[in-house]
């Protein structure tokens, strides 16, 4: 057994988690298709967000990844988003 | 201390035979210590063109109106000597030289986690620094923007601005393999039984480096290209003129450029803390103070971009923002330098070549790190920032702190890497040369920055000369010095006498085994202590 | 650290391309980072502008891409279960299935952005050049970040071209898959990408 | 430090004197205590380290200590700077406007100068544009600096204290000329401001054709119309006298007529004017047609 590092994800899980991802999808289409205004937006990236943890979690198994790897996966994003907060400090109050 | 065992012959790193011959054994080379070598003679070639470029300027100022160029030729050679210092020599520098040569031995490894990587990122440094010298000398002229590249005047100049800032991203690409190697050797790579907070502090300072590398370089890859896709089909990005924001740039820009400076100063900390407990004969202070205190420089240092741009149109909240997270970012900076200090007290210190250096970096990254606080407040950024005061202020951090760093670090070991020893009353003297050399140089530029003579200034009003004469004599006194401190190093890398495996009575790992190391570094078992620096 | 007595130095070797492949693709995130800041800049300055503009983009094509993609995304990571499972054949069926719903998407590509070059907008156009700003930039953006990440795609689907020759030759097994694994990570990002790319461009109505 | 040139001086001077004090008071107790270190605990002296323990308690001490100290002079550097965004209602207002590398000022009533005047003791707001690239507009014994962007605005302000002349300096390197934009600021008493202020043109649109090329090719960045001396000789006034140029080495007189002209356009660097500089002023071969530079020369015969 040289190679047991990774978790194998059963078939199931992944049809499971590819239509779920479908539903989302069509979600984000039909919430932004009525107009909601700066709301829609929300909406949408709220649901790439649960698009991508997903995709994460499942598809690229992070789910059963040490938690370190996990830790950092995390860390890459928050750190993102502070950077664009951060910048828009800058450019909402100019 | 380190006799070869039966089983493995020790032939060392620099005599063992690979499958090539003569320059392709290095260059196809993926022994991390000849990739270390390889960066080196690399780094110091630039380094040696850059500050002739330096020094170039340096006459041109002497006195007032022209004296030895033109204005744009004097606009190109700051660029240039921009470009060279920050992207090919200090960037890389630490890290990449010293980086690669000691930190799989430090953490008891054969190797980096993928060589022919590590291999890789050499090539394409080369390639990246060949294309940045290839800017200098193509048709439209050297790039004359300054190493910040500032829209709109790079968007709009004449020059090579396309093959300088395709170099810089070629550069950044190496820059961020060879921090992917590093975490992963970090992470995979220690030796059985070493836990992270039993590795010394150079490896520590490194992955914190690694991290900036990685997370940071990104973003100006990205920031270059928008603006060469600006330059080549007019896209508007940044170009006011064509609907773009400037300070957009200068955002994008310092969101690397400012962790960036962290990836100069982070490795030579780590080489300082590497170094102190050697020549005190102690347990480094604070450990675990300072290792942390990498990862917060770190991690902080992402978030203060904006002290760069205070006078730039930026809102005010930004300002007040910028300006206190920079100065919550000098706190562990500060930490790192009391722990050094109190390392030294009670210890038993032997004056060396390398313990000089350290010290000497001490008081200049003292000067440079406190003139960084006047930058980082407000009011008084206004009145000295784009002044001579800048340009003083990095000089004596980068050149004074990663400078000086580096020739601690070379003086340091030059021993193990070469299995020779240079000579130490001479390296002595012309330390406290290069040290005088350098305050002449650059001490005069506060005061006249405070008086107000801007920076990237071809000429200058008259009263401002009396510094500018100080500073050029003292750059030449900084030139012999440091010609003479190479020339030194060489003659005891070809003539010197065979040094001992261990001539410091270092305790980290390194010293365990022979000089030059064998190339698998390690032939026998090694010790892991609980505290690598371990002195009784 | 988990220290395997037997196999010390292959069991570190994956666990170190896997952390490898990782810090890699971070990296590319901070890339596309930076164009998604410059995206939310532009976008706060011109909201209707970058509204109209959208309205330009068949959500359609969008949509089917975005469904291809998420196939493919499924099928790949099917195919590192097969090759676990030791399933060879089904293995190399689930990476073909992957890259041609990664050709699907570039042909999908392909005629949405022939449909603009006919209309005379690309880069440096006389068409963009009498834009005013927002679509300018809008469109600036688009052509910016969607070639990006078709070039991803490209990389992607010649990662796993090769990892399908590899699984053919034997080199990947079920004992020794981490090529293909990481390729799939790759491929991952790859949708990543376009999971926020899709709703930020074609769905700002 | 601390005089009284503008309102911002004591704010900024202060918070540079208490940073640079507790910079300068690290600097020598850190110093000292190395070079006592190094002198006491030398290894001739004491052949043998004491090995101590860390203690949390100091360690805590020397975070605590400096984080309260960089927070006193964030808060110093803040309260400095402030009042430089704070701009009175009753200011009166200028445009000052960077052009590579020349500024220009315009007053109320389209008035338009090239040194900043201002008057003692009212507060004045300069309103910053720039027409093509960055620049700085800064004026080190006011402790002002801000950036001119284009198509941004833009401003600083500051209620002069003290008559006299004073240097403005653009910061933000803009080009080959960067370190040549540079201008006076002149403090004078409200009376002598008015009058002034009331002698200055209006600026007309001036039509002529040859006028437009010159100002349409950045040529009244270095040169007068109206016999100022900036980066290059005034025009006003050339065409047709003697000039004294070098060329290639030797001094000699040529007199300003179309053939002159049009070589120091295309070849600026062939004859120099004596008491400027060479290679600042770049060939315009290929910028500027035959017909511009005849255009050029009928225009510069009209300034007398
Ligand atoms: C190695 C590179 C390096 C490093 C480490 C630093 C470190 C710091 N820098 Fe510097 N900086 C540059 C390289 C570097 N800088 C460069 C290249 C530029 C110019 C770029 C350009 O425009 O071309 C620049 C410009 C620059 C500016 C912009 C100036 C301007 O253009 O107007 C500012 C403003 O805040 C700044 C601040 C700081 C601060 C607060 C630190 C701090 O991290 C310093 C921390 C260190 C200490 C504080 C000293 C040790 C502590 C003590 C001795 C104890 C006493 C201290 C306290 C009580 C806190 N720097
Ligand atoms: C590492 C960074 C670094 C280093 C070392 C230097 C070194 C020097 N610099 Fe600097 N400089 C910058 C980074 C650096 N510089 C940057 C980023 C800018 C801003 C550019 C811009 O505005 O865009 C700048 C700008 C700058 C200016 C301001 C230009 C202006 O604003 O008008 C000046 C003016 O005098 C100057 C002078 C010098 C001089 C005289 C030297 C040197 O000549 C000092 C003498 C040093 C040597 C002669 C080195 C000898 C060493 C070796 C031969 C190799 C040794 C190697 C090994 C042992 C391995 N530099
Ligand atoms: C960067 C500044 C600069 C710009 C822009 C510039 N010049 Fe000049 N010019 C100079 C300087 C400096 C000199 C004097 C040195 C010399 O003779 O080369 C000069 C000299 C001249 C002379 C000779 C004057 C004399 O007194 O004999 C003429 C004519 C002239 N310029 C025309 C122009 C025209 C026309 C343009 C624009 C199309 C222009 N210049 C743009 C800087 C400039
Ligand atoms: Cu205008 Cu520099
Ligand atoms: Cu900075």
């Amino acid at each position: 057994m040289a190679n047991n590092t990774s978790h194998t994800t059963e078939y199931k899980v992944l049809g499971r988690i590819l239509v779920l991802l479908m539903f989302m999808t069509f979600l984000t289409i039909s919430v932004t298709s009525f107009n909601l205004g700066a709301f829609s937006v929300t909406v949408a990236l709220l649901i790439a967000c649960f698009k991508a943890f997903m995709v994460l979690s499942y598809f690229m198994h992070l789910k059963y990844e040490s938690l370190l790897l996990r830790i950092l996966v995390g860390m890459v994003f928050v750190l993102f988003a502070v950077i664009v907060l951060i910048t828009f400090i800058d450019y909402a109050y100019r | 201390m380190s006799k070869a065992t039966e089983k493995i012959e020790y032939v060392s790193y620099l005599d063992h035979q690979s499958k090539y011959k003569g320059i392709f054994a290095w260059i196809f080379a993926t022994d991390h210590k000849r990739i270390g070598l390889l960066y080196m003679y690399a780094i110091a070639a630039f380094f040696v063109i850059g500050a002739f470029l330096g020094l170039a300027m340096r006459i041109e100022l002497i006195a007032p109106g022209e004296t030895i160029m033109k204005p744009q030729t004097y606009n190109g050679i700051f660029t240039v000597h921009g470009i060279i210092m920050i992207f090919m020599v200090v960037i890389p520098g630490l890290s990449a030289v010293f980086g690669n040569f000691f930190l799989p031995i430090l953490i008891g490894a054969k190797d980096v986690a993928f060589p022919k990587l590590n291999r890789f990122s050499w090539w394409i440094f080369m390639v990246g620094s060949a294309m940045a010298v290839a800017s200098q000398l193509l048709k439209s002229g050297p790039p004359d923007t300054g190493w910040t590249f500032y829209a709109p005047y790079s968007t709009t100049t004449g020059t090579n601005v396309i093959m300088a800032t395709t170099a810089a991203f070629v550069l950044g690409f190496s820059s961020i393999l060879t921090g992917l190697n590093f975490i992963v050797t970090i992470h995979q790579m220690r030796a059985p039984g070493m836990k992270f907070f039993n590795m010394p502090l150079f490896p520590w300072a490194i992955y914190a480096t690694a991290w900036i590398q990685l997370l940071a370089t990104p973003i100006i890859g990205i920031t270059l290209v928008m603006l060469i896709a600006e330059r080549l089909f007019g896209i508007g990005f940044f170009d006011p003129a064509l609907g773009g924001d400037p300070l957009l740039y200068q955002h994008l820009f310092w969101i690397y450029s400012h962790p960036a400076v962290y990836v100069m100063i982070l490795p030579a900390m780590g080489v300082i803390s590497e170094i102190i407990p050697t020549f005190c004969q102690r347990k480094i202070y604070g450990y675990k103070a300072i290792a942390l205190s990498s990862l917060a420089i770190a991690g902080v240092g992402f978030l203060v971009w904006g002290h760069h741009m205070y006078t730039s149109g930026m809102s005010e909240n930004a300002r007040w923002f910028f300006s206190l997270l920079t100065f919550i970012v000098a706190v562990p900076s500060a930490i790192k330098v009391f722990n050094w200090l109190a390392t030294m007290y009670k210890g038993s210190i032997d004056m060396q070549p390398p313990f000089l250096y350290a010290l000497e970096f001490i008081f200049l990254f003292i000067i440079g790190g406190t003139t960084g606080l006047i930058l980082g407040s407000v009011a008084t950024d206004v009145q000295v920032h784009d002044t001579s005061f800048v340009v003083a202020h990095f000089h004596y951090i980068i050149f004074g702190g990663m400078g000086f760093a580096f020739f601690a670090a070379i003086h340091y070991w030059l021993p193990k890497m070469y299995g020779r020893m240079y000579n130490l009353k001479r390296a002595k003297i012309l330390s406290v040369v290069i040290f005088v050399g350098f305050n002449l140089l650059y001490f005069p530029q506060f005061i006249i920055g405070i008086q107000g003579m801007p920076r990237r200034y071809y000429d200058y009003l008259p009263q401002f000369q009396w510094a500018q004469v100080i500073s050029t004599i003292g750059g030449f006194i900084l030139v012999a010095g440091l010609l003479a401190m190479i020339s030194n190093l060489i003659m005891g890398v070809r003539k010197g006498e065979i040094a001992p495996a261990n001539p410091w009575q270092g305790s980290t790992l390194e010293w365990q085994i022979p000089s030059p190391p064998s190339l698998e570094n390690f032939d026998e078992e090694i010790e892991i202590k609980e505290n690598p620096y371990d002195y009784k | 650290m988990s220290e395997t007595q037997h196999h010390p130095e292959v069991h570190r070797d994956d666990e170190a391309k896997k952390l490898g492949m990782w810090l890699f693709i971070f990296t590319e995130l901070l890339l596309f980072g930076g164009l998604f800041l410059v995206y939310s800049i532009f976008r706060a300055e011109y909201p209707t502008s970058f509204r109209e503009s959208s309205l330009e983009l068949s959500v359609t094509i969008g949509a089917i891409n975005t469904i291809a993609l998420l196939f493919s995304s499924m099928t790949v990571a099917m195919a590192l279960t097969a090759m676990q499972k030791g399933n060879k054949k089904l293995a190399m069926q689930l990476i073909g299935v992957t890259l041609l719903m990664a050709f699907v998407f570039l042909v999908n590509k392909y005629f949405e952005w022939g449909h603009k070059f006919e209309m005379g907008l690309y880069p440096g156009s006389e068409l963009m050049k009498h834009l005013d700003r927002g679509h300018l930039l809008y469109f600036s953006l688009y052509f910016f970040m969607t070639g990006l990440h078709a070039l991803h795609i490209i990389i992607g689907m010649v990662l796993l071209f090769i990892s399908l020759f590899k699984v053919k030759s034997g080199n990947v097994h079920s004992q020794n898959y981490s090529f293909l694994e990481n390729g799939a990570l790759y491929w991952h990002l790859v949708d990543l990408i376009w999971i926020f790319l899709f709703p930020l461009m074609y769905l700002i109505s | 430090m601390f005089s009284n040139a503008s309102n911002f001086v004591h704010g900024v001077d202060n918070a540079f004197l208490i940073i640079l004090g507790i910079s300068f008071f690290f600097l020598i107790t850190l110093t000292g205590a190395m070079i006592y270190f190094v002198v006491r605990y030398n290894r001739k002296r004491n052949p043998h380290a004491t090995q101590i323990k860390d203690s949390t308690w100091l360690e805590v001490t020397w975070t605590t200590i400096p984080l309260l100290l960089v927070l006193l002079m964030f808060y110093v550097g803040w309260a400095g700077f402030l009042p430089m965004r704070q701009v009175p209602k009753n200011a009166m207002h200028i445009k000052a406007i960077g052009k590579m590398w020349k500024y220009t000022f315009e007053y109320e009533g389209n008035k338009q100068s090239d040194t900043l005047v201002v008057p003692l003791n009212k507060a004045v707001k300069i309103d910053l544009f720039s027409m093509d690239v960055l620049h700085g507009f800064s004026i080190p014994a006011f402790r002002i600096k801000e950036d001119m962007v284009p198509y941004k605005k833009n401003y600083t302000w500051f209620i002069p204290g003290e008559k006299g002349d004073y240097d403005l300096f653009c910061t933000v390197y803009c080009g080959v000329s960067h370190s040549y934009m540079y201008g006076v600021v002149r403090v004078v008493d409200a009376d002598y401001f008015d009058k002034w202020l009331a002698k200055l043109p209006v600026k007309k649109a001036d039509t002529n054709r040859g006028f437009k090329t010159l100002e349409k090719n950045g040529c009244l960045a270095c040169h007068s119309i109206d016999g100022s001396k900036l980066v290059g000789p005034s025009f006003k006034g050339l065409y047709g006298s003697s000039v004294e140029v070098s060329t290639a080495g030797t001094t000699h007189k040529v007199t300003a007529d179309s053939t002159y002209i049009k070589s120091s356009i295309l070849e600026p660097d062939k004859d120099i004017v004596t008491g400027y500089p060479q290679g600042v002023m770049k060939s315009y071969k290929g910028l500027l047609t035959e017909k511009d530079i005849e255009l050029v020369n009928e225009y510069l015969k009209t300034l007398k």
